[in-house]
């Protein structure tokens, strides 16, 4: 098949294959020679955007990632915090979204179980899941299809693996109708002192693959000529993953078994690039050498080639190097689980991959070369010009302000997504002690008192407004949901999904984000421990906006402590902590109401953020605090009505004087702030103590009856604002 | 009470369902692999919930044909009390121990939530610390839960008294509105005629303390200990 | 040699599915469609040869796993 | 007029239910299984009598609803 192709043909397909001339230059001048088929396909992918970070690398070193509490940041498969008790989390989110967009329930599958893949490698035990979902718009005749399609993926593969869903977000805008973006979170726990790592060891240590067949499962479908591969075009088209959770629920456990031994020398999920990738990456981390017999790499389908083992993205499968002798024990387990199980090399000291297939060697390269060489671009940046400043006095108020404030709880942004999170088993191994709807989710450390607060934000217009200020937003938001349940926020993980990098606008967005998360993140001392990349999300020149979703992940020492969203009684006092200077820009008020997407988004303080969160989270462990939310879409109003409608009582706002405009005041989305449920006989103290600690602090109202009012005015049932803002989603789902 | 609990390939509540049985009697349940053929001697023996075999062909079907299940039914047969837990419950009307079927639910979604259950029997040793007619708050997790079975079964479980759970109202009515699932007659869950095998979607191993948000799942297992000894 | 079975739910027994994706097409604007049942239809390589044989053996698959005979029937067709 | 519809993976598209299957079968004892692929069958009833027009119709819901043609084939058929 390859000696058929001339020299020419070979600088074609390594076009085809996405390998820009220099970098086939390049390739040529590593190999000393002209590089086969089968070592192209693997330049191509190890010098993929995916895996190689070459557009986005300069920029990720500048971030903060490291922490006294920070056992291992990126590089890994996730990142590792120290929680103590002698235990550790191990976290990670990560994007699907092409995949997705192609097939919705496979694509969102496929994606959970590769973040799962990525923390259990390390030897965690998955203990929770997260997503951040970003659909087109609602009127968009694809959107309902995707959604359904992504939200029964995700739920398809988490419920069958058995690890809770417990948070996540879910928004619209039309900036997404060709582009959806699917980013999966999981979070897992391990002893601290039984990490696993991916960094290969042991001259003559057997390489063993583990898990599911090979088949020719979504092997990078553009490079598929048939030119090249001949006129069994059907056989051997590229075929879209399909999930199996059955078996990666197998694949936990049997790794978790064999973890508890101490057979292992390192471990690697087989993600993106497959074979590929995890034996480049083990290998090369070890400065070592790698011959594989290919032959012996289970397969489900008859006739691949090396190429196709080499290139294949099938599921469920893992490469582990063992300690020499161990293979027996090591089979057994995998027997046990009924996994496949296969010696396919041996570690050397050569610094080469070398592939054997059919009696003949199919690839000889070195590694580190590759590795090191793989390109580093520094394309050029347009920085975006922030939006200009929106004044709230030039914004008309509305003429009520509960049908207003009802309409936004109703629209597709702010509108409940139970529709969601109820399709998703949040309750499986019965720790959550949060479940979704609140700021955070929280899911308890297995047999302890303490446990970790969970939560995923973004607000991709602000960061279309201000990539800076959107940046910064994306990571203080997270730090404040968990803050307000009460947790010490530890670190985050970010998966960062932008349009295409070779357009110096998107550039810009992606620098500007990343310079207002590094900010934050050093401000509020929460460093990003792992992450992921998603750029060329793009058609026909419209761009995603940017959109840097964070997770993040916090710890309550004591979770008898814990803080909720919901009132939990009459006559409390409502103490809003934080500044209000009631900016409109870029606000959900401004868009749903007025209709425009205008202004500058709110200023962040990051110096306020941490004082004033602080500030909370100590009167959340004094037991100071009844009810707790965070400020942030839609305003205060919003805030209220959301702890309202959560503890299905009613509250009566006073407005204190001299204060902004109205609709600024209830609309506005100033950061740094929170909502505080408060006994009334201790509102005093706790106000003045605020005022002593420089915090801004108003009592903004009374907590009581079955209505919501402003000044006395404005009445609304809790009960009809909590139908409207349940009601969205699933009549927009049960439209055909 | 010693119990044991069957770990199939996909069982994920067996954690759950063993944490609540040592809660409750301070002893933790024997954890049995479903490729062995003989169980210890035990006074309870649990199905858990979880995906067996990925849920895949029918949730239960290949369950109900590990090799461990020949061992269950012989103790069934011979009195011992039997427990379905959600795949549980399928897992035992798969292998005939329990009458009827386990369908896709009729909103054909995933449904994870906290539902209404009425004890309509609290005669069995599984529901003896909950009083007949007093409705409990327990999460469901499935996608097939609607339960279903020829008219002659049902009668015949309706007339004696097998019908154990019905999904009612939070003020104990068994109306359409609280059904998830479709269930004939909201049914939630069955005894065999013997009354010592019961199965259940509901899960009450996820509330029993108040942590959990819940804790009316808690007289289910102390409940269940006081009466098997 | 091949063995392609059909598996449908027994007369009388409510077929969710079935029902909604009746409702679907009504909704997508496809009119005139009376009912829809759902089933399965498994395909199975056998090295059995011997035709009797192996429906035999097919049968007793179906009786003892690939189908609930509670709820549903199965037909069993052998191929070359 | 009535129309059956069967959806199959396409070739090379992993089929987990199937290989499962393949698993439990060898396991209950029945020797010699080589390969299960799950499908599904639709039956569908219809009013429309014209024949072209039934199967026109009945492709036109495989290709919109009844069908994910990133993974699946479909088969129409109508009877009598
Ligand atoms: N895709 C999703 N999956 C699971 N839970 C979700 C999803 N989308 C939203 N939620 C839950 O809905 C609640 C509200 O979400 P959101 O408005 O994003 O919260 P916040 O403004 O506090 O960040 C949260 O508890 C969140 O976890
Ligand atoms: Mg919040």
């Amino acid at each position: 098949m390859t000696a058929a192709l001339t020299l020419g043909s070979q600088a074609k397909l390594a076009a085809e294959f996405g390998l820009s001339t220099d970098e086939y230059a390049l390739a040529q001048q590593i190999m000393g020679r002209e590089p086969n088929v089968t070592e192209l396909g693997i330049f191509s992918v190890m010098w993929s955007e995916h895996c190689s970070y070459k557009s986005s690398k300069k920029y990720l070193r500048e971030l903060p990632t490291t922490a006294p509490w920070v056992v291992c940041g990126p590089g890994e498969n996730a990142g590792v915090v120290d929680i103590g008790g002698g235990r550790v989390a191990v976290f990670k989110m990560e994007s699907h979204n092409h995949p997705s967009y192609i097939e919705p329930f496979q694509g969102a599958a496929t994606g959970v179980g590769g973040i799962l893949r990525d923390v259990f490698t390390m030897g965690a035990r998955p203990v929770a899941n997260l997503n951040s979902l970003r659909f087109g718009s609602p009127d968009h005749p694809k959107t309902r299809r995707l959604v359904s399609g992504v939200v029964a993926g995700i739920g398809g593969y988490g419920n069958c693996v058995g690890v809770p869903t417990v948070g996540g977000e879910c928004t619209f805008h039309p900036r997404y109708n060709g582009n959806i973006l699917v980013n999966a979170m999981t979070v897992g726990i391990a002893d601290k002192d039984k990490i696993f790592y991916s960094k290969a060891a042991g001259i003559g240590n057997p390489v063993v693959y583990v898990g599911s067949k090979t088949g020719r499962d979504g092997i990078h479908g553009a490079t598929m000529a048939s030119a090249v591969f001949g006129a069994d075009a059907e056989a051997k088209r590229p075929t879209v993953q399909v999930g199996d959770p059955f078996t990666e629920k197998l694949l936990i456990e049997a790794c978790l078994e064999l973890m508890a031994t101490d057979a292992i020398v390192a471990i690697q999920d087989m993600g993106a690039a497959g074979l590929t990738s995890s034996s480049f990456e083990m290998a090369g981390k070890g400065g070592l050498g790698l011959e594989m017999n290919l032959d012996d790499v289970p397969q489900r389908e008859t006739g691949m080639s090396a190429y196709e083992i080499m290139l294949s993205e099938s599921q469920e499968r893992m490469l582990m190097v063992l300690h020499e002798g161990r293979e027996e024990e090591a089979r057994r387990i995998f027997a046990k689980w009924e996994l496949d199980f296969a010696v396919v090399g041996r570690l050397n000291n050569t610094g080469r991959l070398v592939l054997r297939h059919h009696g003949k060697i199919e690839a000889d390269m070195p590694i580190a070369p590759l590795s090191e060489a793989s390109p580093v671009y520094d394309r050029p940046v347009k920085r975006t010009a922030p939006k200009p400043a929106l004044a709230a006095a030039s914004v008309a108020a509305p003429a009520d302000y509960a049908k207003a404030l009802r309409t936004m709880l109703a629209s597709p942004d702010l509108a409940s997504k139970r529709w969601i999170w109820e399709q998703y088993d949040h309750m499986v191994m019965a720790d959550t002690i949060q479940r979704p709807g609140g700021d955070a989710a929280v899911v308890r450390i297995h047999g302890t008192k303490s446990a970790l607060a969970l939560t995923a934000d973004c607000t991709p217009r602000y960061c279309e407004a201000d990539p800076v200020m959107g940046g910064r937003q994306a990571v203080a938001e997270a730090w404040r949901n968990l803050t307000a349940t009460g947790a010490r926020p530890l670190a985050l993980t970010d998966c960062l999904n932008f349009g295409n990098p070779q357009r110096p606008e998107i550039m810009g967005q992606f620098v500007g984000c990343l310079e207002g998360i590094a900010d934050a993140c050093r401000a509020l001392d929460f460093p990003i421990v792992s992450g992921n990349v998603s750029l060329y999300n793009e058609t026909d020149n419209v761009a995603v906006l940017p959109t840097p979703s964070i997770g993040g992940l916090g710890l309550l020492d004591d979770s008898d402590k814990m803080a909720t969203v919901a009132l939990k009684a009459d006559a409390s006092d409502l103490v809003l902590i934080g500044a209000t200077a009631g900016h409109l820009g870029s606000s959900i008020f401004l868009r749903e109401i007025t209709g425009s997407e205008a202004g500058s988004p709110p200023p962040v303080d990051l110096a306020a953020e941490r004082r004033n969160g602080d500030f909370v989270r100590g009167l959340i462990t004094a037991g100071k605090v009844r009810a707790s939310h965070d400020v942030s879409d839609g305003g205060l109003y919003v805030a209220v009505a959301e702890m309202a409608m959560a503890g299905r009582r009613g509250a009566a706002l006073t407005v204190p004087a001299g204060t902004v405009p109205l609709h600024a005041w209830l609309f506005g989305e100033d950061q740094a702030r929170y909502v505080l449920e408060v006994d009334p006989n201790g509102s005093a103290a706790l106000l003045e103590s605020a005022q002593k600690a420089g915090i801004p602090a108003v009592r903004i109202g009374r907590t009581g009856g079955v209505t919501l009012t402003v000044n006395g005015d404005w009445p609304i049932s809790v009960a009809d604002l909590r139908s409207a803002h349940e009601a969205w989603l699933p009549e927009y789902m049960s439209r055909q | 009470m010693k119990a044991a609990v069957i770990v199939f390939p996909g069982s994920n509540c067996d954690r759950d369902v063993a944490v609540a049985l040592e809660r409750a009697t301070g002893t933790a349940p024997a954890m049995v692999w479903h490729r062995n053929t003989d169980l210890p001697k035990v006074d309870l023996i649990v199905l858990p919930g979880g995906f067996s075999y990925g849920d895949y062909l029918r949730s239960g079907a290949m369950a109900a044909h590990s090799p461990i299940m020949r061992a269950v039914a012989e103790r069934a047969n011979a009195g011992v009390a039997v427990l379905g837990i959600c795949n549980g419950f399928q897992i035992l009307t798969e292998a005939g121990l329990l009458p009827g079927a386990l369908m896709r639910n009729t909103g054909l979604h995933f449904i994870c939530r906290d539902v209404h259950v009425k004890v309509e029997n609290a005669q069995s040793a599984f529901t003896s610390r909950y009083a007949a007619g007093q409705v409990l708050r327990i999460p469901i997790a499935h996608a097939d839960g609607n339960y279903r079975a020829d008219a002659e079964t049902v009668a015949r479980l309706e007339g004696e008294g097998r019908v154990a759970f019905r999904y009612v109202t939070e003020g104990g009515e068994a109306a359409e509105a609280s059904n998830p699932n479709g269930s004939l007659r909201n049914i939630a869950g069955v005894l065999n005629a013997k009354g010592n095998v019961l199965g259940l979607m509901p899960h009450p191993e996820r509330v029993i303390e108040p942590a959990l948000g819940g804790s009316d799942g808690a007289a289910f297992f102390t409940g269940m200990a006081e009466a098997l000894g | 040699m091949k063995a392609r079975v059909h598996i449908t739910l027994k007369n009388g027994v409510l077929d969710p599915q079935g029902k909604a994706i009746a409702n679907a097409l009504g909704g997508m604007g496809f009119a005139g469609v009376q009912g829809v049942r759902q089933g399965k239809f498994i395909e199975l390589q056998i090295a059995e040869t011997d035709r009797a044989k192996a429906e035999a053996q097919v049968k007793s698959m179906c009786e003892r796993l690939l189908a609930n005979t509670v709820i549903e029937n199965y037909a069993v067709e052998l191929v070359d």
